[in-house]
């Protein structure tokens, strides 16, 4: 037995007064990070609210844009950014689907799985404005659609279909492979298993990740930029070849197209409306997520 | 809880009082063969005396299964470890019901040296130690087991008693010499059958309380 | 030996792609027989257990080559349907895995998927049954519209095991059924599996080899995918053919 | 059991893999496209002038087409931002994850979510109109639409990549290796500097990555606010124009099949071989991570 | 009882919130000696361990109450220092949790903490000691900048008994040591064990009856956060004094 | 692997060495208290029965300790079983080494019947079946324990020999019989030491080899 001796106890005695000063410190520095994050945060939020409050109202949001933008609502703009999200959403939401069951529940092929998935998680990491030189070569030019509501949704939807893979299929493996073995050794078929255990357990998780795509696909920019936003239409899009309005766009036209005064403040106006719309879309897959998470038995 | 191993240990219990039982008839038969002087009833003893051996060697190998798959503790383990020392005491007190049974048939062959009447009550007061001991088994009684301590010393004292008198034929007739070593011998044989009798009791209150007596008493 | 054989193996190998998990395995298992199978890890005692309803098919680069047959059925025949087959060789796994949904719907997920009752009435019958088989029932009775997951441990075990039976196997393999589970809930299944034994044929995967001695009839151990030693349990435990098998049990190995 | 149940479920299990197949072409797609789009420029300029030419003049005639400048802008702009982002990102993390009590954690990581969910366009416009001015009052500079404004913008976007990358990494090292570090007579703070976050270090090497990664292909926010000079730039308190900015902002206005269209596709290219290799770096990160 | 004691426990009470969680517990335990609890799950063992170096002071809500003298120091003393009790009362949890560093840095962890090393070469020389003491230096001698986590389970485990050796602990507290390993990683944690005590006072919850029969000196049996049952082991496990403890030990309980 | 459950074994293993030790020694003292005509060695036989006794109780309780904590199989098992067994036969031996010698004090105050050269040379053969036992223990000797056997029915022939000289000095003189029954029991004593030492050895393949070889060849 190794007795410590006194002078061993009294060397910690003062180390000990060192050790936990440095603790107080260390703490100190991560609060006040945080709290600079927050106050970031803070500041934008409430300056755009504070900024664009008074030009929101129910006219800005549902009338048409006059006089070259510098009065009138925005309401093409939201209505495009609508459109454009959906049409993403068609063609991303199936095909993720299916990819994510295939490469969770389906791929034998090591091999193929991982060259499938590299190609996906590097589709992840391609900038957004690169998603929006491929549109332009291949679905204005080539494939002849020219900058519209289908080119656009088109790349939006490549745009966000590694995040609806990636969710979807983090929302299948969160079922226990328990749950699949059980189904199989009771005699279900690899399908029965899929739709009647693993899909409805996951169901919310998928929807989740869905959500927050669509709140992505809301907010981009770069990509629709070339391949079918424009800044001012005195229609509505009649057809999925005409060009649309779109929010984010419609604030970027405005600091950095003409340049009346008033465009600032419907800027701060269509910035708010942004910004609300996607935080509210983010909030709604959160709530869903956190009561999801919340009845989660396993 | 249920336990499966409950029934496997009745089982094992089962059998040894089957044993016990079969002893038990041993000694009636060959203190039988020797009141009678009748040859048959010997052989069937020693006949007999097989069987119980082969039930000595099963009972003995369901404790060790036992042990070996049931890794007993506690009351399990000196119930099964009691079984194991009753089981050899019981194929002991076999053993010397043969050997008595044996000599049985070679005293009905000589004259009778006296008529037979010590030897009997000798070996009724050690049956019917040997039927309360297994009583107490059955119950868990160790009051009734602690008892037959006292009654073992009971059979020590009709031993020099017998003995004395067989002593006295002995000296009476030079002819009686072989005739009465074999009966002090088999009087020595039911005191031992007593003294495991008497074993027994104590392995069951070992088994019951957990505690050892063995030794103590013994002078 | 003249008890029927359910199953009977005759130099079965498999491979995980290169490796090679099972080498020459011969063993019969005979009806309404617990048979043990114990010995190091990754010595192949899962991977033979899921041989058995060809759970390994699952897995990539898994081979297997040799004869395995269940009544004289070749499970590996390229007939065979092998969602009959494993309806007909049911499972329970090591950490108990009940559905997400009712007790009940637990217990009659495999009655719907292989669509085995007529009627509610029936249905709710054969549920009945198989817990009360479990030995679930008197506990769960009423309750059998709460989720599966608010039964403890051990019952989550028993419930897995009746959803098991209520399909009607003949054979049932059980991979470490207890080795999470508390030594009183442990001590409830090995009874249960003892008293399952009547109907069924159970092989059981174990790391506890006391486990084992407790509870099945013979035993096989294991080493590097090759069975060394196949018998009865009380003789495997008291007196071991091998030398290597007496070491390992023991604990003089390794 | 081959009911007509049974074969409609066999076809859509059979569309699977061609489902799953699409990404790769995509991915493909994107690749030909900018290879195909990029290459005519090399015609024009060899490789070697095209990325360290320190001349942008698209619109000269013949135009002058050195992207060194732009490269050199989006690097110091995201460098910028990684610096600003990295330990307010880290310190969220370990604060979301060691120190607030769950209540407060309940609202942090919503927070940060929302923060990672607003659209760059509503940054880029707040960049121009909030912190521009105070920039170039600070710095008393012509205009405050410069590199730092950019960086400042692009680290505060950066931030929740970095901390929810590293606060799952942080999350994922067991109680138990706490509760180790506790029972040697460790205090919280050791734990965490000694414990947690050497044990979190790929995470937070991936989140680092990905944080870079996500900085250097921002488009809109840099267009918006890094000022847009074309020269090699010198301090980051300079306009600059950094690759997706000029991607962006000249696309709309240069003639299809030019030099200058060429040439945009080509740093499209640049971009995308540099992402992909930032993200395989990441995956591989993240893969060599929880050991326990 | 002429073992010195070095652990002594008088009407101590411990509750999560409302939750009592022990009552009343007396126990003295002597140097150099393996105490092992056993009891259902729930009993209050961990809690019990956990009382001994103020692991439970991180959970909210916990009070504890009486006295708990550590060599006749109350370790709920408010003079104590948490941080030095820890340094003198060691512990090694149910799963093996090598902090993810290198080997020597695991070991040397603790050292550096409570800065108890005069040079470089006096921590690897501390670091090899207890490497040797937990029976690994062998095995790891060459290794010691690999990864903990390249080590197996077994290894992991000796590998935290031995981080908690080096800071040359007076006590040691093992919470469940082997629950997640194999029968022969067990095997050998349970040797080691058993040399330790030479030089150390090791207390073990354990849901395994058999390992507290196996190296444990005395055996605590605990029930509803009470103790019932304290004494040789031995003895313990062949007649022990209550019923309710052999009926819990027979499995004949629950 | 190392097994700290070895040390344990062994040293259940020494104590049961031990015990066959006290046991030959008794043996011996009995003879020479009988040889010499000492009581007071005999007196110091029955004194060492109780050393021996005692022992007898404290490797039980070591091998039930075992069974309880180790829950012992395959070869442990039929090693601790064995050694129960062995201890059991050891402690007999001394009982029956302390009762020879009780009759050897008791036979010192009365006349010499002849001298004594059989019972020795009896004991002798006991006595080296009793070491070679105990050595194939020690080295787990399975061909030196059958021997034994064998040399059981030698030590048979003995007793009968032996049995039908102390008859004839009984015949010769009635004041004999009392000595000469005392010397039949020594006689009758040392053959069922041998017995036990027959069961001894045959536990010893028991253990050893897992073959039961008992009663087989008992006659
Ligand atoms: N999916 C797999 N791919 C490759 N090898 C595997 C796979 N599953 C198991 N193996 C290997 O096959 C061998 C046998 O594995 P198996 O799981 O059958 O062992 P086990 O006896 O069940 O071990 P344990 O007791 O640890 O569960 C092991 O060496 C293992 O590494
Ligand atoms: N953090 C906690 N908060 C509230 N109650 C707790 C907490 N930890 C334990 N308990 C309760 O205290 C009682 C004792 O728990 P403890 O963990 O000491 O039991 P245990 O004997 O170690 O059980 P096990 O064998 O399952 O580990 C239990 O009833 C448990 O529910
Ligand atoms: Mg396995
Ligand atoms: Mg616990
Ligand atoms: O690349 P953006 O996110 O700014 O469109």
């Amino acid at each position: 037995m190794v007795e410590k001796t006194a002078q061993d106890l009294d060397a910690s005695e003062k180390t000990l007064k060192a050790r936990y000063g440095a603790q107080a410190a260390g703490f100190i520095i991560v609060k006040i990070c945080v709290l600079i994050v927050l106050t970031a945060l803070g500041v934008l939020i409430g300056f755009i609210v504070m900024k664009g409050f008074g030009v929101v109202n129910f006219e800005f949001l549902t009338a048409m844009p006059k006089n070259g933008m510098i009065e009138g609502g925005i309401f093409p703009a939201i209505l495009g950014t609508f459109l454009l999200s959906m049409g993403a959403l068609l063609f991303a939401l199936p095909t993720g689907i299916l990819t994510a069951v295939w490469l969770t529940e389906y791929a034998t092929s090591k091999k193929f799985v991982r060259i499938i998935r590299i190609g996906i998680n590097s589709l992840a990491g391609v900038p957004s404005i690169v998603f929006g030189l491929f549109g332009l070569a291949f679905f204005v030019k080539f494939m002849q659609f020219g900058p519209s509501l289908l080119s656009g949704s088109l790349v939006l939807g490549i745009l966000i279909l590694p995040t609806v893979i990636g969710s979807s299929e983090e929302a299948l493996l969160t079922v226990p492979r328990a749950f699949k073995e059980a189904s199989l050794s009771l005699g279900a078929t690899r399908w029965e298993t899929m739709y009647k255990v693993i899909l409805p357990n996951s169901v919310s998780g998928i929807i989740t990740g869905v959500i927050l795509s669509v709140g992505r696909a809301a907010g981009e920019t770069a990509p629709i930029l070339m391949t079918g936003a424009t800044f001012y239409m005195a229609r509505l899009p009649d057809s999925i070849f005409s060009k649309v309005m779109a929010l984010p766009y419609h604030i970027y036209a405005l600091m950095t197209e003409g340049s009346h005064k008033e465009q600032t403040a419907i800027a701060y106006g269509t910035a708010l409306v942004l910004l609300m719309l996607v935080i509210a879309i983010n909030s709604a897959a959160i709530y869903i997520r956190i009561r999801a998470r919340r009845a989660r038995k396993w | 809880m249920e336990r499966h191993f409950d029934d496997e240990l009745n089982d094992m219990k089962r059998n040894i009082l089957k044993m016990a039982t079969m002893v038990d008839e041993s000694i009636a038969k060959a203190i039988k063969a020797l009141v009678e002087r009748n040859p048959d009833i010997a052989a069937a003893v020693e006949a007999d005396d097989e069987a119980i051996d082969m039930l000595e060697i099963e009972v003995d190998m369901q404790c060790l299964a036992l042990l070996a798959r049931r890794q007993p503790i506690a009351i399990d383990l000196r119930f099964i470890t009691s079984v194991q020392k009753i089981n050899n005491d019981l194929e002991r007190i076999a053993d010397l019901a043969a050997n008595i049974a044996h000599r049985a048939g070679v005293l009905s062959k000589n004259p009778q040296l006296k008529p037979q009447i010590d030897i009997p009550k000798m070996a009724e007061l050690v049956r019917a130690m040997l039927k309360d001991t297994i009583a107490a088994l059955v119950e868990k009684n160790t009051e009734l087991a602690r008892t037959i301590t006292a009654r073992d010393k009971e059979v020590d004292e009709f031993y020099v008693h017998v003995f004395r008198e067989i002593l006295t034929y002995m000296m009476e007739d030079n002819g009686n010499i072989k005739t009465g070593i074999e009966h002090i011998l088999i009087v020595k044989h039911l005191e031992r059958m007593a003294d495991h009798v008497t074993n027994i009791a104590e392995d069951i209150v070992y088994m019951v309380e957990g505690k050892t007596i063995r030794h103590k008493f013994e002078k | 030996m003249d008890e029927s054989i359910r199953i009977s193996v005759k130099k079965f190998n498999a491979w995980y792609g290169e490796k090679h998990a099972l080498k020459d395995v011969d063993i019969e298992i005979p009806r309404n027989r617990i048979v043990a199978m114990i010995g190091p890890s990754g010595c192949g005692k899962s991977t033979f257990l899921r041989s058995i309803n060809r759970m390994n098919d699952l897995i990539e680069g898994f081979k297997a080559q040799g004869s395995m047959l269940l009544d004289d059925r070749d499970i590996y025949d390229k007939d065979i349907d092998v969602t009959k087959l494993r309806r007909n060789v049911g499972m329970v796994f090591q950490k108990p895995n009940p559905f997400p949904m009712t007790i009940a719907e637990n217990i009659s997920y495999g009655l719907r998927i292989n669509r085995m009752f007529k009627g509610k009435k029936d249905m709710l019958l054969q549920v009945e049954k198989s817990l009360i088989e479990a030995g679930l029932w008197e506990e769960v009775k009423d309750d059998l519209d709460k989720s599966a997951f608010e039964l403890s441990g051990g019952q989550q075990q028993r419930l897995c095991i009746a959803r098991a039976l209520v399909i009607r196997p003949q054979v049932i393999l059980m991979d470490e059924p207890t080795a999470s589970l508390d030594p009183i809930s442990t001590a409830k299944i090995e009874e249960l599996i003892q008293v399952l034994k009547k109907e069924y044929t159970i092989v059981i995967v174990t790391h506890n080899m006391q486990q084992a001695a407790r509870v099945a009839d013979r035993t096989a151990f294991f080493m590097l995918g090759e069975i060394v030693e196949y018998g009865d349990t009380a003789k495997m435990f008291t007196k071991p053919d091998k030398k290597i098998t007496e070491d390992y049990i023991t604990g003089r190995f390794g | 059991m081959a009911t007509h149940t049974g074969m409609r479920k066999n076809i859509i299990e059979r569309i699977l893999p061609f489902a799953a197949s699409l990404s790769l072409l995509f991915l493909l797609g994107i690749a030909i496209t900018l290879v195909g789009a990029s290459l005519p420029v090399f015609n024009t300029v060899s490789v070697k002038d095209f990325i360290f030419g320190t001349e942008w003049r698209p619109t000269w005639e013949p135009p002058i087409l050195g992207i060194w400048p732009l490269i050199v802008a989006s690097f110091m702009v995201t460098a910028g931002a990684i610096i600003i982002a990295l330990p307010l990102g880290l310190a969220s993390a370990v604060y979301i994850a060691e120190l607030a009590n769950p209540a407060v954690k309940e609202i942090l990581k919503p927070v940060m979510e929302i923060l990672a969910g607003i659209p760059s366009v509503v940054f880029g416009f707040f960049g121009i109109v909030f912190v521009a001015p105070i920039v170039q009052r600070i710095f008393h500079l012509d205009t405050g639409l410069t590199g730092f404004t950019a960086a400042i913008i692009l680290g505060l976007m950066a931030i929740p990549t970095i901390s929810s990358i590293s606060e799952d990494a942080i999350s994922a090292i067991p109680k138990d290796m706490r509760n180790a570090s506790y029972a040697l007579g460790a205090n919280k703070w050791e734990t965490i500097i000694m414990t947690v976050i050497p044990g979190a270090k790929s995470g937070i090497f991936t989140a680092i990555i990905l944080g870079v990664s996500r900085a250097l292909g921002e488009t809109m926010t840099v267009l918006m606010v890094a000022g847009g000079a074309a020269r090699v730039p010198v301090s980051l308190l300079q306009p600059m124009r950094p690759l997706t900015a000029t991607i962006a902002g000249e696309m709309g206005e240069t003639v299809v099949g030019s030099p200058h269209y060429h040439a945009l596709f080509a740093m499209g290219l640049f971009l995308f071989l540099i992402n992909i290799a930032f993200n395989i770096i990441a995956e591989y990160l993240q893969k060599g991570k929880r050991q326990w």
